[in-house]
């Protein structure tokens, strides 16, 4: 798959999120998924590290605000992905391609749709020629 | 310069034969030899360098060579990134081969001679060659005494080599653990041990057979702090040290003498050595 | 040797004749900072050699800082592939410290085993030196034994007389060509050679010192033990590459492999630098040179004493990169004068 | 100008305050014209080599994380540090002590007035040639040509680009003693707020223009690492994720070209965002002139705004990005 529109995604405990899982597998061709274990273990080079070698877009799904399984996690993570979003501003990049969603569980249409702006928004940037 | 050969960085795909585990870290690999190197001489402690395609590439001493088979042996030991590539890999896949690298023992200088190896764990890899050389040239030496520690009987490689070498003439195997262990009635402690005239078991050839050292070399091969003690215990017997050789490893890159990883003052192991003698390591630096 | 002379108005149609023969031509030139570097010119006016040497020598045209040793891919049974440079260039404007460090790393690539990726450059190569006149406040070429307008280790060899330049052709390659530029080309005059030897007194006036090493050659070793010679400097070492990067014969370099896919890849040089913790970092932990002072002795070890054992020459042109690009102001020179003072008392 | 009194001084009191065991950190002449280097000192002879002057443009914080870690273990530390520092430099002790990374208790702060410093690049590309010899005087450098012609120059034509407005020279939060008196040069002025305010190329430029900018700096790397490790802020020394050997497959790949070049610049500057004083060294010792502070000006305003955090002038506070407490307001 070529650079421009493929779109990484870590799910915040995949492996109990079969559902999921098989939606967007099944909608998003283009998105690939990895597993893990609570948002607030992401770490955001490896979001640098995807960008600059691999993808157009990295995504971070995580649970809402206050449903972290380990209490707060998730609050860690949104103020590393405000620096790392600044960050590839910095560096004249654009912020948007890295993402973060806290999304309710059971909830899976939301996510669908919000992953759905997230692809057009990039392949959007491909085609008018924003490189990374 | 066309000439594909010319270029030492390139390796040569060679099949995995076999792969076999020795203990919980260490397997041993049998690789067939890519064609032209059937015909070059691979000389006992000489070192290759092994490609695990897509990881990177490691330098292993040779183990066990078999011209006619036109086979190789080596034995990795699980320690690093891509040592851990290799005990993923099973028969019948490729790995890269480059070499033969390094000077290795003088073989053909032992004619006649009496020769004691000292061996601590997994130094007993290079010297497996050497042994192997000798069981397939019985005429090169006259004696050889094999002294080998491990660190607990889970360690012990070469099993079976092991047993078929205590039934050879003209040799002697000792060997010792380092720490008694439950089922174990042989010697325990450090290998330097056996270079001890106090200790019960102590080497044949060094203190029976050629107690004046008139015509018996040491071979040695271990980690860095078993270099140490058996240096004391050498120097406390006044063995010559020209006569002591013994291998030394540093990181490497190219085996070739470019890359400037292996230096050692002003030698470079992949090129005069790895094997050096006592003599000469007194005078390198301690970079090693 | 012939002598020549090359009005500076003609330098344009001598690039021009060149190029015919030698595709690329790198010079010193200017960047975006206007600081002198080497790089790819295309016209005369991009040349600028009346600024020192660039802090980055020409050794990356030679042994570049990245380069791909090999290609496999799984489907072809991982068998690699091998590139060789075919193009011909010419390096312009190189000073004497360059040539001598060009020459250094020929005869270590080709030292017992051939570096076929560095020889096919070299192969492809034409030296054009120049005579220094502008050393910097770090050089030290004297030191070394190289004088600022030796020609010696180029293919030809320019001076500035003013007006004109003088072409010194050098090499066998250097005399092969001398043809294809007759027509731009005036005989030399007798008082050519005495306008070299002025350059090179008013450059040798220019630089701030130079040390007698002459009774130190091949002793440097003893001063192995001297811990505290050594780390009067290496404590103050910040332990990153930059004098090892700019020093144009270092020539370490890490191997490394690069995957794109499961199924191919490239595995590639990379220069390397010894000051770095994980240069002989053993798999096992242990490490031969762990401290900085270690590793700044074998830096400096290997400059003044182990290329006099391996190669007798020293390995070390006195460019003074090193003390130029050093982040904290260590300077080799004092470190050879301390060495100097520890071997006589 | 740092003057000659205050360099003095600072000699006598370190005398004073000296007691076996104790190391000190503060600044020498080099040998190379311009250059002056640091120096640890180790014994009270030596206290004499000391030379404090506009030159000494070093940040010697960075010196005092290796004394409490592993890599140098021949120079663990038993008595306490000495170190003499610009307030510019305090700011990063003061910083690193915030970060936990040194303890307060072993660390003798020296500081003393500072109006400008100044490089030998900076002193060479504004007589625009090479010198063989800087004096200091009345004021001035006086700088010996190569061809033996002297030049004096005003100081504040060639101080370095942090000394252009005061916001770095005010006292730091923590010291131990404070030496004032500059001398005869005009003081830096404290109002501008050329640091401060000057729109930063991120937002006075559109995203393709500036990544252009982006791309033609970082190209030019070689990853000498040296502005790494002349950083106080990164004091992750061997155990950085850019050279962690034992990885299968290293995290960034060795091989130097644009993408591995931006990559290892961001996760720098993602790391050091929160702890960076603005000290500029990494700037100053690229071999490659490298404008790194067009990334370090963008972050660290960006921390200033998003968190009201100024790294450097807070003792006790430490970042909010490594801190979170339940109940606390997300950005």
């Amino acid at each position: 798959m070529a650079k421009q529109d493929l779109i990484y995604l870590f799910l915040c405990r995949a492996d109990k999120r079969k559902k999921l899982l098989t939606e967007i597998e099944k909608k998003f061709p283009n998105i690939q998924t990895i597993n893990i274990h609570c948002a607030g273990r992401f770490n955001p080079i490896l979001a640098f590290k995807l960008l600059q070698q691999k993808a157009a877009g990295v995504i971070l799904l995580g649970c809402d605000t206050g449903d972290c399984h380990y209490r707060e996690g998730n609050l860690f993570s949104e103020r590393r992905i405000f620096l790392a979003r600044e960050t590839l501003h910095g560096f004249g990049m654009d912020r948007n391609r890295l993402q973060a969603l806290w999304y309710n569980p059971k909830q899976i249409a939301p996510v669908l749709e919000s992953l759905e702006t997230f692809t057009k928004y990039i392949s959007n940037l491909a085609s008018k020629g924003d490189s990374i | 310069m066309d000439n594909f050969q010319d270029n030492q960085y390139i390796p040569f795909p060679s099949v995995l034969l076999d792969v076999r585990e020795e203990n919980k870290t260490i397997k041993r690999f049998l690789v067939q030899l890519p064609d032209h190197l059937r015909q070059q001489k691979i000389i006992p402690g000489q070192f290759f360098q092994l490609s695990a395609i897509g990881y990177g590439e490691i330098p292993i001493s040779v183990s066990d060579f078999d011209p006619e088979a036109g086979t190789i042996m080596f034995c990795i030991a699980n320690t690093g990134s891509i040592t851990t590539k290799f005990h993923q890999l099973s028969k019948d896949q490729l790995i890269g081969l480059r070499g033969p690298f390094g000077n290795g023992f003088p073989v053909t200088s032992f004619l006649g001679k009496n020769i004691v190896l000292l061996a601590g764990g997994i130094g007993l890899v290079p010297l497996r060659s050497v042994v192997s050389y000798f069981f397939r040239n019985p005429d090169a030496f006259n004696k050889i005494e094999i002294l080998y520690g491990a660190k607990s009987t889970s360690d012990i490689i070469f099993r079976n080599e092991i047993k078929q070498w205590r039934l050879k003439p003209k040799t002697s195997f000792k060997m010792t653990i380092d720490n008694p262990e439950k089922g174990w009635s042989g010697n325990t402690g450090f290998v330097s041990n056996f270079l001890l005239s106090s200790y019960s078991e102590k080497s044949e050839i060094l203190f029976a057979e050629d107690p004046e050292f008139k015509n018996t070399k040491v071979l040695v091969v271990g980690p860095p702090a078993m270099y140490k003690s058996v240096f004391n215990a050498l120097s406390d017997i006044h063995f010559p040290d020209k006569e002591v050789l013994l291998s030394l490893e540093n990181r490497m890159k190219c085996g070739i003498g470019k890359c400037g990883h292996c230096n050692c003052g002003s030698k470079y192991v992949c090129l005069d050595g790895p094997i050096f003698s006592w003599f000469e390591l007194k005078n390198l630096p301690k970079e090693y | 040797m012939e002598k020549n002379r090359l009005n500076k108005k003609d330098l344009g149609n001598f690039l021009t004749i060149l190029k015919k023969h030698y595709s690329n031509i790198i010079s010193p030139g200017l960047d975006d900072k206007n600081s002198p570097v080497f790089r790819l010119i295309n016209s005369a006016q991009e040349i600028v050699l009346d600024k020192i040497t660039p802090i980055k020598p020409p050794k990356e045209f030679l042994f570049p800082q990245s380069e791909e040793l090999m290609t496999y891919d799984k489907n072809d049974s991982y068998t690699p592939t091998r590139i060789v440079e075919k193009t011909k260039f010419a390096i312009f404007g190189a000073r004497p410290c360059d040539i001598k460090a060009i020459e250094y790393n020929n005869l270590f690539f080709g030292n017992k085993f051939n570096d076929p990726y560095y020889q096919s450059k070299r192969e492809n190569l034409l030296l054009i030196g120049i005579s220094c006149e502008f050393p910097s406040s770090s050089c030290f070429c004297t030191t070394m034994g190289i004088s600022p307008v030796e020609s010696s280790g180029s293919d030809l060899f320019l001076t500035n007389l003013g007006t004109d330049y003088l072409v010194e052709w050098v090499s066998d390659i250097g005399k092969a060509i001398q043809q294809f530029f007759a027509e731009i080309l005036t005989e030399a005059k007798p008082e050519d050679e005495k306008m070299k030897i002025k350059i090179e007194e008013t450059t040798r006036s220019k630089l701030v010192e130079e040390i007698n090493l002459t009774e130190i050659k091949g002793k440097i070793i003893q001063t192995y033990d001297k811990e505290d010679l050594w780390k009067n400097y290496s404590e103050v070492c910040i332990a990153c590459g930059a004098c090892t990067f700019n020093c144009p014969t270092c020539t370490c370099f890490d191997v490394q492999e690069k995957m794109e896919s499961l199924e191919n890849g490239t595995r590639y040089r990379t220069w390397d630098s010894c000051q770095f913790y994980d240069f002989c970092l053993h798999a096992s932990g242990h490490n031969p040179r762990g401290t900085k002072m270690q590793r700044l002795r074998q830096r400096i070890l290997h400059k003044y004493q182990y290329s006099i054992d391996q190669l007798n020459q020293w390995s070390c042109t006195g460019c003074g990169r090193c003390i130029r690009s050093c982040p904290v102001g260590i300077n080799t020179r004092s470190i050879l004068k301390d060495i100097k003072e520890e071997l006589h008392g | 100008m740092i003057s000659e009194k205050i360099s003095q001084q600072v000699k006598n009191l370190i005398q004073q305050e000296f007691k076996t065991g104790d190391v000190i950190l503060s600044y020498q002449d080099s040998g190379t014209p311009g250059v002056m280097t640091p120096i640890f000192i180790h014994s009270k002879e030596d206290i004499g080599k000391i030379l404090i002057n506009s030159l000494c443009v070093n940040n010697l914080a960075v010196y005092l994380s290796s004394f409490f870690q592993s890599e140098y273990k021949d120079i663990k530390q038993k008595g306490r540090i000495i170190i003499t520092a610009k307030p510019c430099d305090a700011k990063s002790v003061v910083q690193m002590i915030s970060d936990e990374q040194i303890p307060n208790e072993k660390i003798l702060l020296i500081v003393f007035e500072c109006d400008g410093v100044t490089t030998s690049r900076l002193i060479k590309e504004k007589v625009n040639q090479e010198f063989s010899k800087i004096d200091i005087k009345d004021g001035k450098y006086i700088v010996t040509l190569q061809d033996k012609q002297s030049q004096s120059i005003q100081a504040e034509e060639v101080r370095v680009s942090k000394c252009k407005d005061g916001s770095l020279c005010d006292l730091p939060t923590y010291y131990d003693y404070y030496f004032v008196g500059t001398e005869k040069s005009s003081k830096i002025d404290q109002h501008s707020k050329v640091m401060t305010e000057t729109p930063l190329l991120q937002e006075r430029l559109s995203r393709t223009e500036f990544k252009k900018i982006v791309d033609t700096e970082l190209e030019k790397c070689i990853r000498c690492y040296a502005c790494r490790n002349i950083c106080p802020a990164c004091f992750c020394s061997e155990k950085c994720i850019i050279d962690k050997p034992k990885l299968a497959v290293p995290f960034l790949d060795k091989e130097v070209n644009l993408a591995n070049n931006i990559l290892f610049h961001m996760i720098r500057f993602n790391h050091v965002a929160p702890n960076c004083t603005e000290c500029g060294e990494c700037e100053r010792v690229c071999p490659q002139e490298i404008k790194l502070s067009i990334f370090y000006h963008y972050f660290n305003r960006l921390v200033k705004k998003e968190f009201g955090f100024v790294s450097g002038k807070s003792d006790l506070e430490r970042q909010k990005l490594l801190n979170y407490r339940l109940g606390e307001e997300l950005v």
